[in-house]
Parts: C-alpha cells; sequence; structure tokens
C-alpha cells in the first residue's frame, strides 16, 4: 500500500494529504472571506454614501452575512421552467472551481502554501478562465435575454482583458525567471515590483478589475440594463454561489497583485501571513472604493479601452522590459 | 426587490438612502430581480394593466416570500378610487396575500421601516426594536 | 510496457488518443453545422497532441520534442479557431445559416 | 410669425377670432371643417409651430378635436378646432405633419373612438382589452367589434439575428413601470416603441367626477417630483378661470416653493441618471441634499412629497421666519455641494465618454414632437415659460435661462445642474423681496362656480411645459379638464433617438429625460 | 501626444472622484438611527385626522357631526359622521367618525373645510399594521384614548 | 490499484465521454460541453504524463481561448436558438460510423503490431526551461513559422471580420 502511495505521490504530485487538507482550509477561507466582504463591502458603501449599514444584526452588523447566508440556504431553490436544466445546475459548480483551484497554488505565508507547483501562475490563469465559461453556460442555460446578453458581454470582455492580464504577469515572470508564486515572492526580497513595473501593476490591476466585473466594469450584471446580468434567473443557494464566487475572485486578483507586485508576505515585524493580508485587503478595499465611485462604462468602450489602450501599452512595457534585462 | 410603481417608490428610496438607511437592519440590498427576493414592496398603485405583472412577478420570487403594501393605492386603492373607475386593482390584496400594510399617501420613510420591524415580528414573533413613541 | 500501472501503460495513452481521432473523424464527417465539424477538428487535434506527448515519455524521454510539437498544436488550434469562426461568421451573415451540407456554392 | 390675414386668406372657410390673452391663456381661436385640418397643420408646421397639444373634448351632441399650436421664440398659442360626428367620429391624421399626433391620436382613439385616416398603427396605449368602452364619453359608448380589433396590438415580426426584449414594465431603469419594446440587433437597438398606461389613474376622467377644489390633491400625485408645479397650474388656472385675485405674498410663497420643489426634482434626477449610468453613491449624496429641501416643505406644507399646498386664492398656511431662516441655509449648503458634485461627477471622465455625444437632439427633431424643458433648452432654444409667459412672482425676478449647444446627454446634465443654480438665486431674490400681508384671498366665494368657457394655463415644470386647459359648464364640477404634460411630449423622441443606439446608450437618454411616469399616464 | 494628457487627465478625474468618496467615508454619517432615534416631527405635519377636544367641556370633542367634511372629501374617506344631541347642548356631539386612512390623500380639505375647527392632523407618522381594518379609524374613540394618557 | 490509478481511469473515462458527446449530442452548446471536458481529461492524462506545464497550456489554450472563441461562435450565429437541429440523415450516419470505427481497428492493429522501443530513462521530466531551449535553439525556424502563422491568422481574421461587417 505504501508502495503503491508512493507511486501515487509520484504521479499526482506530493503529498496528496497535504492538498486535501490544504483544500479544506481553502474552502473555508473562501467561505469567511466571501462573507467577510459582504460586510466590508456594505460598511464601505454605507460609509462612502455616510450612513452606517449594517448594524442592528450582532455587533456592528458582523452577523448580518451569516444571518443572510442562512436565509439563503432556506430559501426554495426554483428551477424555472424554460431553462436548460443541466446547464442551469452546472453553471454555479463550474463557477466555484477555478476559485478554489486558484487559492492552493496562492503562498499566504513562508511555507503557508497549499502547494508550490512549478508552473503556479499558469494554474490561476487557466482556472481564471473556468469562471467566463460558467458565466457564459448560466446565462444561455436560463433561457433568458438579459442572462444571454450579459454572458455575451462576459465572453468578449474576458477575451478582451485576459490579454493584458497575462501579457503585464508575463513582465513579472521574465524578471524572475520562474512561474512558481514563491518564487517570485523571494524575489522580491530587496524591492517591490511594483517600484520597477508601475505601469505594469496598473495595467494588471485595471485589467483584473474588468476580469471580475467589477463596477465600472461590471456590465455582465449591469443592474440598470440587464436587471442582474447572467444570473437574473438564479435564486437561493446557486445565486449565492455566485455571490462566493464572485467575493473570492476579488480576493485571488488582490492577492495576485499582492504576490506579484507588492512582495507578497514580505515585510518587517510582523508573520508573513499578516502582511499578506494587510495588502491583500488593502487592494480589496481599493475595488469596493471604486464600485461605490464611479459610473459603469459602456461596452464599446470598455472594449475600445483594452485593445486600444492596454494591450499596446503593455506590449511596449514587455518589449522595454526585456530589452532592459537583456542589456 | 424594487419595485417603484408610483409616488411612494420615492419614498422607498429616501428609506434607502443615507437619512433613514435601511441597510442597518440588513435590507438594504434592492435586487431588480424576482428570483433573488425575499420580500417585495409594492409601492404604488396597482393597474389593471399591471396587476398580471404583479402576480407573475410575485410567483417568481422563492419561498418564503413577503409582501408589504407601501401606500393607500397599494392597500386600497386609495384616492384613486371613485364610482365608474376603470383602470383600478382596489388593494394590491386582492392579487396576491399581502402581510404588512403601510397608510399614508406617501408613507413616511418611518412607516416603511415600521412595516418592516412588523414583517420581523410576524416570523419571529416577538419585536427586537424598541417601540418609538406613539405620537397624536 | 513499464511498470504494473495503468498510467504507466503506453498502450493505454495510444488508444486513448486514437479514440479521440476516431470520434473526431466521426464527429467531422457526420455533424450539420460548421461549428460542429469545428468543433470535432479539435477532438483530432487533441488526440494528436496526446499521442506525441504519449509517445515523447515512453520512447524517447531523454528530449521534450514531443510537448513542444503538442505547443505547436496548440498554436496552430488556436489560429485554426480564429480563421474558422471569422469565416463562420462570415458564412452566416451571408447565407442565414451555418450547414455545411446546404452550402453548395463553395464547391464552385 | 403668424398673421390672421394671412391665415383668414389661406383658410376662408375658417371661423378666426382673436381671444384675450390674459383672460384666456391663448391667443387666437380657429374652427375649422375636418377635412382641413392636415392643410392647417401643414401651415403651421412651415411656420415653424410645434403641436403643444392634441385632445378631444365630448359635447354629447359633437365631438370637438381640440389641437393647440404654439411656437418657441414669442409664445403665440393658436386653438384650432374642429366637430366629429359623436357617432360615426372619424378625422384625418396629422401624424406624418408632426410626429407626436401619432400617439396623441391613438390617445383620443382608445379614450373617445375617433378613427383616424391614415394612422399608421392605432392600438391600445394606455388601455388593455379589458376595458370595453370609450372611458372619456359622457354618455357610455362601447368599443365597437371593428375598434377592438384594430386596438389589438400588432405582433412585432422576429426576423431572423434580431430579437425582443422588453425593457419593464418592471425594469429597474424605466424610473416607475413604463415598458419599452426594444427590437435588438446584439447589443444594438433598432427599433423601440414604448408602452404606457401601467400607472394610468385616470385623472382626468376623475376631474369630472370631483368639483375644482375636491380635485386638488390629484395634480401633486400625477408628476410627485413637481407635485407644486402641477398644483399651481392647477390653483392657476382656476384662479383665471372665477377672477380670484391672489395676495402678493402668496404669490411670492409660491414661487419661492416651486423653485425648491425644482431643486428637489432635479436633485433626485441627478441622482437617478447616474444610477442609470451604474455609479450609485451620487444618488445618496443628492438624497442627503434632498431631505434639506423636504424637511423646509415639509416643515410648511406638513407633507414629503405630495404637498397639495396651494389653495384658490392663496396658500394653505403662511411661511413663517423659521422657514426663511432655514431656506437661506439650505441655499448655502446647496451651493457648497455644487463644487463636490462637479469633482465627483461632471470632470468623471468616465462619466464624460458615457454622455457626450449621445442622444443629440435638434430644433427640427423637437419641433415635430413638441418637447419642452430641459430637453429644449439643451439644444440652443431659451424657451422657458417663466420666462416667456410669466407667472406667479417671475414677473418680477430677473433671471437666466442656461441653454446647451449639442443637445446631447452632456448638456441636458449641464442645464440641470445650472438650473438648479439659477434655482437658488431666484429663490434668494424672492425672499428678499417677500411681502408682507395676507397669505390668502380674503373674499372667496363659498362655491366656486366659474362662468362658461375654456381657458389654457401653463406653467413651466422641472421636466417642462406642462398646460392645464379647462372647459367649465357653470357648475362646480369640470365639464372636461385636459392635462397637456412635460415627459409625454419628451419621451416620445425616445424611439427615435435610440434607434442604432447600444442598450447602455439607451438607457441613459431615458435617463436624461427625467421622465416621470405617472405624469405620461395620468 | 494629446492622447497621453487625455489619458492622464481622465485618470486625475477618477483620482479626484475617489478622493470625494474617501472623504465621506472619514466624515461622520447622517443616518437618524430609526426607532432609536426619531426626527423631530414638523407640527404641521399632516397624518390621519384627530378630532379636537372642546376647551370648556374637555370630555367631549368639538365634532357636531355636521357632514360637511364628509361631503367634502375627494375620495370619500370619511365613512360614516353619527351625533346624538345630549340634553342641555345646543349642538350634535359626535358618537362616531370613522375614517378610513387607507383611502385619504392627506390633502387636508376636510380640516379646511370643518366649519368648527374641530378637525386637526395628528402626528402619528409611523403606522403600519397587518390588516387594511387597521386604518379605519373611529376618531372619537381615539379622543378617548389620547385623553387617557 | 491505488489512489492514483482509480484517478486516472476516471480521468480517461471523462476523457472518452466527453468525446462521445462532443460528437453524439444534439445541440450545439452540449456539444462545447463535451470537448471542454475532453480537453480538461486530456490535460489530467498530460499531469500523469509528467508534463504539468502542458497541462496548464492545455487548459489556458484550449479551455480559455479555443472553447471561448467556440462559444462566442455558437452565440453569435444561433441567437437564442437554444438547440440548433444537428441531426444528419441516416445513412450519412451510419457512414461515418463505419468510416470512424474501420479507420479505429486500422489503426488499432497498426499499433498492436509496432514494436515499440522503450526510452531509457525513466523519469521523464521537460521543465519550462528545457522547453524554452528546445523552442529558440534546435526548432528556432519552426517556431518562427508558428509565430509566422499566428500572424497571419490574426490578420486573416480581422480581414474576414471587416468583410464580414462590410456586407452587413
Amino acid at each position: 500500500m505504501t508502495d503503491v502511495l508512493k507511486i501515487a505521490v509520484e504521479a499526482i504530485g506530493q503529498d496528496t494529504l497535504r492538498v486535501i487538507l490544504g483544500l479544506i482550509g481553502v474552502l473555508i477561507l473562501v467561505v469567511i472571506n466571501a462573507l467577510m466582504l459582504t460586510w466590508a463591502e456594505r460598511k464601505v458603501a454605507g460609509h462612502m454614501q455616510r450612513r452606517i449599514a449594517a448594524k442592528e444584526v450582532g455587533p456592528f452588523g458582523l452577523i448580518q452575512p451569516i444571518a443572510d447566508s442562512l436565509k439563503l440556504l432556506g430559501k426554495e431553490l426554483i428551477t424555472p421552467m424554460k431553462v436548460d436544466r443541466v446547464l442551469y445546475f452546472l453553471a454555479p459548480v463550474i463557477c466555484f472551481i477555478p476559485v478554489l483551484v486558484s487559492f492552493v497554488v496562492i503562498p499566504f505565508g513562508e511555507g503557508l502554501q497549499v502547494r508550490d507547483i512549478n508552473v503556479g501562475i499558469l494554474v490561476i490563469l487557466a482556472f481564471s478562465s473556468l469562471s467566463v465559461l460558467s458565466i457564459f453556460i448560466a446565462g444561455w442555460g436560463s433561457n433568458n435575454k438579459y442572462s444571454l446578453i450579459g454572458a455575451a458581454r462576459s465572453v468578449a470582455q474576458n477575451i478582451a482583458y485576459e490579454v493584458p492580464l497575462l501579457l503585464s504577469l508575463l513582465i513579472v515572470v521574465i524578471m524572475v525567471g520562474s512561474l512558481s508564486l514563491k518564487d517570485i515572492v523571494e524575489a522580491q526580497k530587496g524591492m517591490w515590483f511594483i517600484l520597477y513595473q508601475p505601469i505594469a501593476f496598473l495595467i494588471y490591476f485595471i485589467a483584473g478589475v474588468a476580469e471580475t466585473n467589477r463596477t465600472p466594469f461590471d456590465l455582465p450584471e449591469a443592474e440598470s440594463e440587464l436587471v442582474a446580468g447572467f444570473h437574473t434567473e438564479y435564486s437561493g443557494m446557486r445565486f449565492a454561489i455566485f455571490f462566493l464566487a464572485e467575493y473570492t475572485n476579488i480576493m485571488i486578483i488582490s492577492a495576485v497583485a499582492t504576490t506579484f507586485f507588492l512582495g507578497g508576505y514580505l515585510g518587517p515585524y510582523l508573520p508573513g501571513i499578516v502582511w499578506f493580508l494587510i495588502k491583500t485587503y488593502f487592494l480589496v478595499f481599493v475595488i469596493l472604493w471604486f464600485r461605490w465611485t464611479f459610473p459603469r462604462v459602456r461596452f464599446d468602450q470598455l472594449l475600445n479601452f483594452s485593445w486600444k489602450i492596454l494591450i499596446p501599452v503593455s506590449f511596449i512595457n514587455l518589449i522595454v522590459t526585456g530589452g532592459i534585462l537583456k542589456l | 426587490m424594487t419595485f417603484g410603481l408610483a409616488c411612494c417608490a420615492i419614498e422607498m428610496m429616501a428609506t434607502a438612502m443615507a437619512r433613514f438607511d435601511i441597510d442597518r437592519f440588513g435590507a438594504g440590498i434592492f435586487r431588480a430581480t424576482p428570483r433573488q427576493s425575499d420580500l417585495m414592496i409594492v409601492a404604488g398603485t396597482v393597474t389593471k394593466k399591471m396587476a398580471p405583472t404583479v402576480v407573475t412577478l410575485y410567483e417568481q420570487m422563492p419561498s418564503p416570500k413577503w409582501v408589504i403594501a407601501l401606500g393607500n393605492c397599494a392597500i386600497s386603492g386609495g384616492p384613486f378610487v371613485f364610482e365608474g373607475q376603470y383602470n383600478l386593482v382596489e388593494g394590491v390584496d386582492l392579487l396576491i396575500p399581502v402581510d404588512v400594510y403601510v397608510p399614508g399617501c406617501p408613507p413616511r420613510p418611518e412607516g416603511l421601516l415600521e412595516g418592516l420591524m412588523k414583517i420581523e415580528e410576524k416570523i419571529t414573533g416577538k419585536r427586537r426594536f424598541p417601540v418609538p413613541d406613539k405620537r397624536w | 510496457m513499464t511498470g504494473g500501472y495503468l498510467f504507466n501503460n503506453l498502450y493505454i495513452y495510444l488508444f486513448l488518443a486514437l479514440f479521440l481521432l476516431c470520434t473526431g473523424i466521426l464527429g467531422v464527417l457526420f455533424r450539420k453545422t460548421l461549428i460542429g465539424m469545428l468543433i470535432s477538428l479539435e477532438l483530432i487535434l487533441n488526440g494528436a497532441g496526446l499521442n506525441l506527448v504519449a509517445l515523447n515519455r515512453f520512447v524517447s524521454p531523454e528530449d521534450g520534442y514531443g510537448v513542444v510539437f503538442t505547443l505547436f498544436i496548440m498554436g496552430i488550434a488556436a489560429s485554426e479557431t480564429a480563421i474558422a469562426l471569422g469565416i463562420i461568421i462570415l458564412v452566416f451573415r451571408k447565407y442565414r445559416h451555418i450547414e455545411g451540407e446546404k452550402l453548395k456554392e463553395m464547391k464552385d | 410669425m403668424v398673421e390672421i390675414e394671412e391665415l383668414k386668406r389661406l383658410f376662408p372657410r375658417a371661423e378666426i377670432a382673436e381671444i384675450p390673452y390674459e383672460e384666456r391663456g391663448y391667443h387666437l381661436s380657429i374652427a375649422v371643417e375636418k377635412g382641413d385640418i392636415p392643410d392647417v397643420a401643414d401651415t403651421f408646421a412651415k411656420k415653424g409651430c410645434y403641436l403643444f397639444d392634441l385632445f378631444c373634448v365630448d359635447y354629447l351632441d359633437f365631438l370637438e378635436l381640440v389641437y393647440f399650436f404654439n411656437n418657441h421664440s414669442a409664445p403665440y398659442r393658436i386653438k384650432v378646432t374642429t366637430k366629429l360626428d359623436p357617432e360615426q367620429p372619424t378625422a384625418p391624421s396629422i401624424s406624418r405633419i408632426f410626429t407626436i399626433a401619432h400617439w396623441y391620436e391613438r390617445e383620443i382613439h382608445e379614450f373617445f373612438g375617433v378613427f383616424f385616416e391614415g394612422h399608421p398603427n392605432l392600438t391600445y396605449l394606455f388601455l388593455h382589452e379589458g376595458i370595453d368602452f370609450y372611458p372619456l364619453r359622457k354618455k357610455q359608448v362601447k368599443v365597437s367589434e371593428e375598434d377592438k380589433k384594430r386596438l389589438m396590438p400588432k405582433p412585432p415580426g422576429e426576423e431572423e439575428d434580431t430579437f425582443f426584449i422588453n425593457l419593464g414594465p418592471q425594469h429597474p431603469s424605466t424610473h416607475g413601470v413604463l415598458r419599452v419594446i426594444l427590437k435588438m440587433d446584439g447589443e444594438y437597438i433598432l427599433w423601440a416603441e414604448p408602452v404606457l398606461g401601467y400607472l394610468h389613474r385616470m385623472h382626468e376622467k376623475m376631474a369630472e367626477n370631483r368639483t375644482y377644489q375636491q380635485f386638488l390633491p390629484n395634480p401633486g400625485r400625477m408628476d410627485y417630483m413637481g407635485a407644486l408645479n402641477f398644483n399651481l397650474a392647477h390653483v392657476k388656472a382656476v384662479e383665471k378661470l372665477c377672477g380670484i385675485e391672489v395676495p402678493e405674498r402668496a404669490e411670492y410663497v409660491r414661487t419661492i416653493t416651486c423653485e425648491l420643489n425644482r431643486i428637489g426634482s432635479h436633485l433626485l434626477w441627478l441622482g437617478a441618471f447616474l444610477a442609470d449610468l451604474g455609479g450609485l453613491t451620487p444618488f445618496l449624496y443628492v438624497f442627503d441634499d434632498r431631505e434639506q429641501v423636504l424637511d423646509i416643505l415639509e416643515a410648511v406644507t406638513g407633507s414629503r412629497l405630495t404637498y397639495s399646498y396651494f389653495r384658490f386664492g392663496g396658500l394653505y398656511n403662511d411661511v413663517d421666519g423659521e422657514f426663511i431662516e432655514k431656506t437661506k441655509r439650505f441655499i448655502e449648503r446647496l451651493r457648497g455641494r455644487f463644487d463636490m458634485y462637479n469633482r465627483l461627477i461632471t470632470g468623471n471622465v468616465i462619466f464624460i465618454n458615457r454622455v457626450k455625444g449621445v442622444g443629440i437632439m435638434d430644433e427640427a427633431l423637437i419641433r415635430r414632437y413638441g418637447s419642452s424643458g430641459p430637453v429644449i433648452r439643451s439644444t440652443g432654444l431659451p424657451y422657458d415659460i417663466r420666462k416667456k409667459e410669466p407667472y406667479a412672482a417671475y414677473r418680477d425676478i430677473d433671471f437666466e435661462i442656461p441653454t446647451g449647444v449639442n443637445g446631447d446627454n452632456m448638456d441636458r446634465y449641464m442645464i440641470r445642474l445650472k438650473e438648479m443654480e439659477i434655482s437658488l438665486n431666484i429663490i434668494e431674490e424672492a425672499i428678499n423681496r417677500l411681502p408682507d400681508g395676507p397669505y390668502r384671498a380674503e373674499k372667496l366665494p363659498k362655491k366656486l362656480k366659474p362662468p362658461k368657457g375654456d381657458l389654457l394655463s401653463t406653467v413651466e415644470s422641472p421636466r417642462g411645459e406642462l398646460g392645464v386647459y379647462i372647459v367649465s359648464d357653470e357648475t362646480e364640477i369640470p365639464y372636461r379638464m385636459r392635462w397637456r404634460v412635460p415627459s409625454y411630449s419628451n419621451l416620445m423622441t425616445f424611439p427615435e433617438l435610440a434607434r442604432g443606439c447600444l442598450i447602455a446608450d439607451a438607457i441613459a437618454i431615458l435617463g436624461s429625460y427625467d421622465i416621470v411616469v405617472p405624469e405620461i399616464d395620468r | 501626444m494629446t492622447k497621453v494628457t487625455e489619458i492622464i487627465k481622465g485618470a486625475a478625474s477618477l483620482i479626484i472622484g475617489m478622493g470625494v468618496t474617501i472623504k465621506a467615508f472619514f466624515s461622520p454619517v447622517v443616518t437618524v438611527q430609526y426607532p432609536r432615534q426619531t426626527i423631530d416631527i414638523t407640527p404641521r405635519f399632516r397624518g390621519h385626522t384627530k378630532l379636537l377636544g372642546d376647551e370648556e367641556m374637555p370630555e367631549r370633542t368639538k365634532c357636531v357631526a355636521c357632514g360637511i367634511c364628509a361631503k367634502n372629501c375627494p375620495s370619500r374617506s370619511i365613512k360614516k359622521v353619527e351625533g346624538e344631541k345630549k340634553e342641555g347642548e345646543k349642538k350634535k356631539t359626535a358618537t362616531t367618525y370613522i375614517l378610513d386612512f387607507t383611502t385619504c390623500s392627506q390633502c387636508g380639505i376636510c380640516v379646511e373645510s370643518c366649519p368648527f375647527d374641530a378637525l386637526a392632523f395628528s402626528a402619528d407618522y409611523n403606522p403600519a399594521g397587518y390588516s387594511r381594518e387597521d386604518f379605519l379609524y373611529d376618531l372619537v374613540k381615539e379622543y378617548e384614548k389620547r385623553k387617557k394618557v | 490499484m491505488g489512489a492514483a490509478e482509480i484517478i486516472f481511469i476516471i480521468i480517461a473515462l471523462f476523457t472518452m465521454i466527453g468525446a462521445l458527446m462532443t460528437v453524439l449530442s444534439g445541440s450545439l452548446i452540449y456539444a462545447m460541453m463535451g470537448l471542454i471536458s475532453t480537453l480538461f481529461g486530456v490535460a489530467g492524462l498530460y499531469i500523469y504524463l509528467n508534463a504539468p506545464f502542458l497541462a496548464m497550456m492545455q487548459i489556458l489554450i484550449y479551455v480559455g481561448a479555443v472553447s471561448i472563441l467556440i462559444a462566442f461562435a455558437i452565440m453569435l450565429a444561433g441567437p437564442f436558438t437554444m438547440k440548433p437541429k444537428e441531426w444528419t440523415t441516416v445513412t450519412k450516419f451510419i457512414g461515418s460510423i463505419v468510416v470512424s470505427v474501420v479507420s479505429f481497428v486500422l489503426v488499432f492493429r497498426a499499433i498492436m503490431q509496432t514494436p515499440w522501443v522503450q526510452g531509457k530513462i525513466k523519469n521523464f521530466n521537460v521543465t519550462t526551461k528545457d522547453l524554452g531551449r528546445i523552442f529558440l535553439d534546435r526548432l528556432a525556424f519552426p517556431f518562427e513559422i508558428i509565430s509566422l502563422l499566428i500572424v497571419i491568422a490574426i490578420i486573416g481574421a480581422i480581414m474576414l471580420a471587416l468583410f464580414s461587417r462590410r456586407q452587413g
């Protein structure tokens, strides 16, 4: 049996047990993070609008997200009549996979990483494309015109913004010479990459906000235009999973930005994980801040912005960086 | 869910705004789609042309669900009832079951908040919030 | 045959690659719409890729040519899809359908 | 612009009479045969007039179609009437000359049963098939089978590659219960058609059942955002009809409160417009300011939204020193807030890109539709009833009318912001001049029985030109009361502006009109 | 080059906008926490109507059940006004005065038209109930309840 | 049978079922779903073949780009038609099956009869660095050609799009 395990381990990777435990940890983290963020979103929104927001349920309204999720659990699961059942059920599930997988490779602290894969960043990028797929399936399966428009928008948006996102991360990969997230963090011991590559950071962050479908790029669910976009027909727990995935995506985008540009878990005095969380949640706060400040861009402007500004700029950045590194 | 029909919708918005802040009770997220709503606030006159839509929307909401009839028009047709009227549903409770009625033309935002607490009272059986002094 | 394990067996990979190839051929032959054919084509390409990597892994593990050529295949597949998409949309705009059989004019 | 001699020469069969404007609210009355209507309309269209209103009055013996024409340069309101047979009412359609008549004629068709020859689409606009009589006829007349067939909406033909979207009746951006059918090609709109009547509350029918006084609460509920302006239009009309003098103090208070109401309305529009564009936070900021307006108005009128504060011959109750104090403080506060709005919204590059060059209107379009208010001021027409036909205390107060250049959403936005500033100036001026005296006319008849006749009263509501036309028959109850509402003609330009737009732009355009649906549906 | 300056200007405008919201984030909230706090209701607030007590005889209201208000009401909200003549008094005294608040439009015509000034607006600003019948107020009874408080 | 083997079998079955679904399902959207599951299955097989980089690239390119493009095509070509008719005539179907089965049998025999020479090194381990070396040293010319091909494809796609826009 040990023999088998050894070979299994050899075949799959390292320590299966560690991965499984890590996955459970990640799951808990994902849920807690999403709950926290719904609360934070309300509070940030509230205070930016000079009101209190969630307050009456629990101290500072901290119990509110739990109460909400319990409520959503208790809701009736409606399956609308004309939906494509398989796709309708599948979409929230698919939506959740990339979220889980991405967390596996993110280094939360020194040694606090579920699994250091030597193609780590590729894992995140590869699986993040799945979330588009889930939006597409949700939109298609819902048999609702608003959902379908939302899905179409989402697909186009993701194609457009995946490119600058990749290119700006590629710059850092070139500088480090490794695809492993741990190596990237370790390479920033002297200086954070944001100081070398502010433009890349900006492009990554903008594209990241677009990838998570947040304002000002929240076209797939643009409320004033498409009611609720791709999840118009979803209710109860299925809707909650979309919600969960959205907030976790924000977290991932911020976490990757932290790892790539802000020195990850590096920082004086405090333990690594604290630094990591501080940096990540600061970026999350900025994303929330965006949402409660800006109006939404228009669809064609969104695409033009990516194709005409972000992609050329990041190409130039890439070429210049490559040239400087070789010289 | 946002379901502003008429005048009262403005007061409903006012309730969500900074001065009254319905979000304190965790009820701040007005969803535009019935699938994700728990409470339907019918704020305004329901006409006969609108009635089928109201019913559909109510049916599209996942249970458990509640309804507040906000304003006199939604309760009984309000000031628009007269003999020979041809386009009014005289009270939304003729179409869908209503849990709490908030009268007024339009009701003040406090009225809506009070209605919300009444809903909670109906669900849990007790009132968590202090009762403000009754004014005469 | 290396080892007793299924996943260390060259033949199983070859079999899977062949399976993908044949289903792909099946799809290309009988699918009605152009998109359907395109999808089936992807299956064939995948089969080829799998074949290459498996042979690379078991027959000549010293170098990575199979892997590299699979990457080439991916590049080709992506560009092929882009072009095919363009053509399909063009056909759709012109004929209002995307059914391969009905496109008699293309033969002339 | 319009000369009587010329008209007499052109239409020898018509009865043309000059009307004392001060008493009746319009200048010229022309009675023509129904066959001449298209010619008359054509003449006025060539002279640069717009169709102010088109409606019908049922006199039992005959139906009277009333056309009101006006022009934007100097108000010269012309009433054109024609008599129709009540049994088989038919009239020629003028929807080809004035596009807005398309909808007015549909309205008359379903409410009176008048068949318009040459009208392309006489289907239900306000009503639905459950109502099988013509509601506004004095005697109950059943809808004929033939008419019923005509009224049923024709399903628009679905072609390949296009699909239909129902924007509303329950949709977050329609500000109420407006339904717009959009025919889309992907994200682009090919064709749009508003469907009204989801909030038709029968105000005009109700007016025929209630005394002038009992109708007081209604206008405020038509346009709950500009309740006081609507209230004023009604009160002003009845006062003119009965010859009631209004004390000067009341006039000034009316001006102040109306302007406050206008600010409140524009503020809400600002928030709602931004919410349509996806920015929610400004909505809450404007409500913060709006609550101040409401506080001021509530302290004097007792209500937050539907005030019904003006009474015939004056006001419901007087304003006090506290009101003036509060208003002055509010003026200071709001002036300070404009800078914040400019930083948050006006300068924002996303906002600018969303609104600039979208929904461009020009003068010709406006003339065909007879739009009014900030919507037309954005094209550069300085047309404002407060200035052109001054009422209340606007006679004494000098103010400028902001105009735009391009007629796009940006201009409409800028004009409304500017109008708020100007309203603040007007309020300040009016407060400084506020005379002492009674707030209500002393001698008021116990029962209002106005003399026989008709009258038009116009007011500049926050959304534009509001008109009330009253026909009195010497009883306490109006014989016919017609409300010409500004949002109606503003909204109807939507199909034309939305064509070829992205859906996001269409929603921005819809938001920029500042429509209030109950006002359109009445 | 103009494009670059445009982009920079645009970014600057966005940052200015963010400055506005972050300033609001750290400024005090304007929320009035109903039901823990309440807004001062203005004395002119128009709630439903109430009957005023007679100054001379506080046990009875000023209402003499003449029915003028019911006649003038635009939406026939005042359902029933009844009174009886007590011995030794000149006028009738109202015994029931039923107001159907659900059709009231709070316009104030009844208050204005009352020749005895017996009606006024109450400051009952937050009514809510479980059925329509909750708002069929009998104003005479309301008056008696109020007297006790 | 270890855990790894069970997972391997599951992945293999997943791939095969996905492939069958791709060709046999009636609606294009399900075909796409089948393709995606096949792609994932193949990616899993690549991991078993010690090529994790390739597996990730497989997902990134195939799932992230190719299938999204296909989704786009489905959406553009068949707007709001949930299930475009896919089934063809029976004769054609039988013919196709015969062709594929015959080719399957023939190639399978060929595979089984070929004496495969197994490599000497047991641990196959090609790192990303090695791949880069191969690309830019020994296979620089094909790499350039592929790059050229992709550029041509991009230009061609743009041309097609412009052409179709002019038509529409």
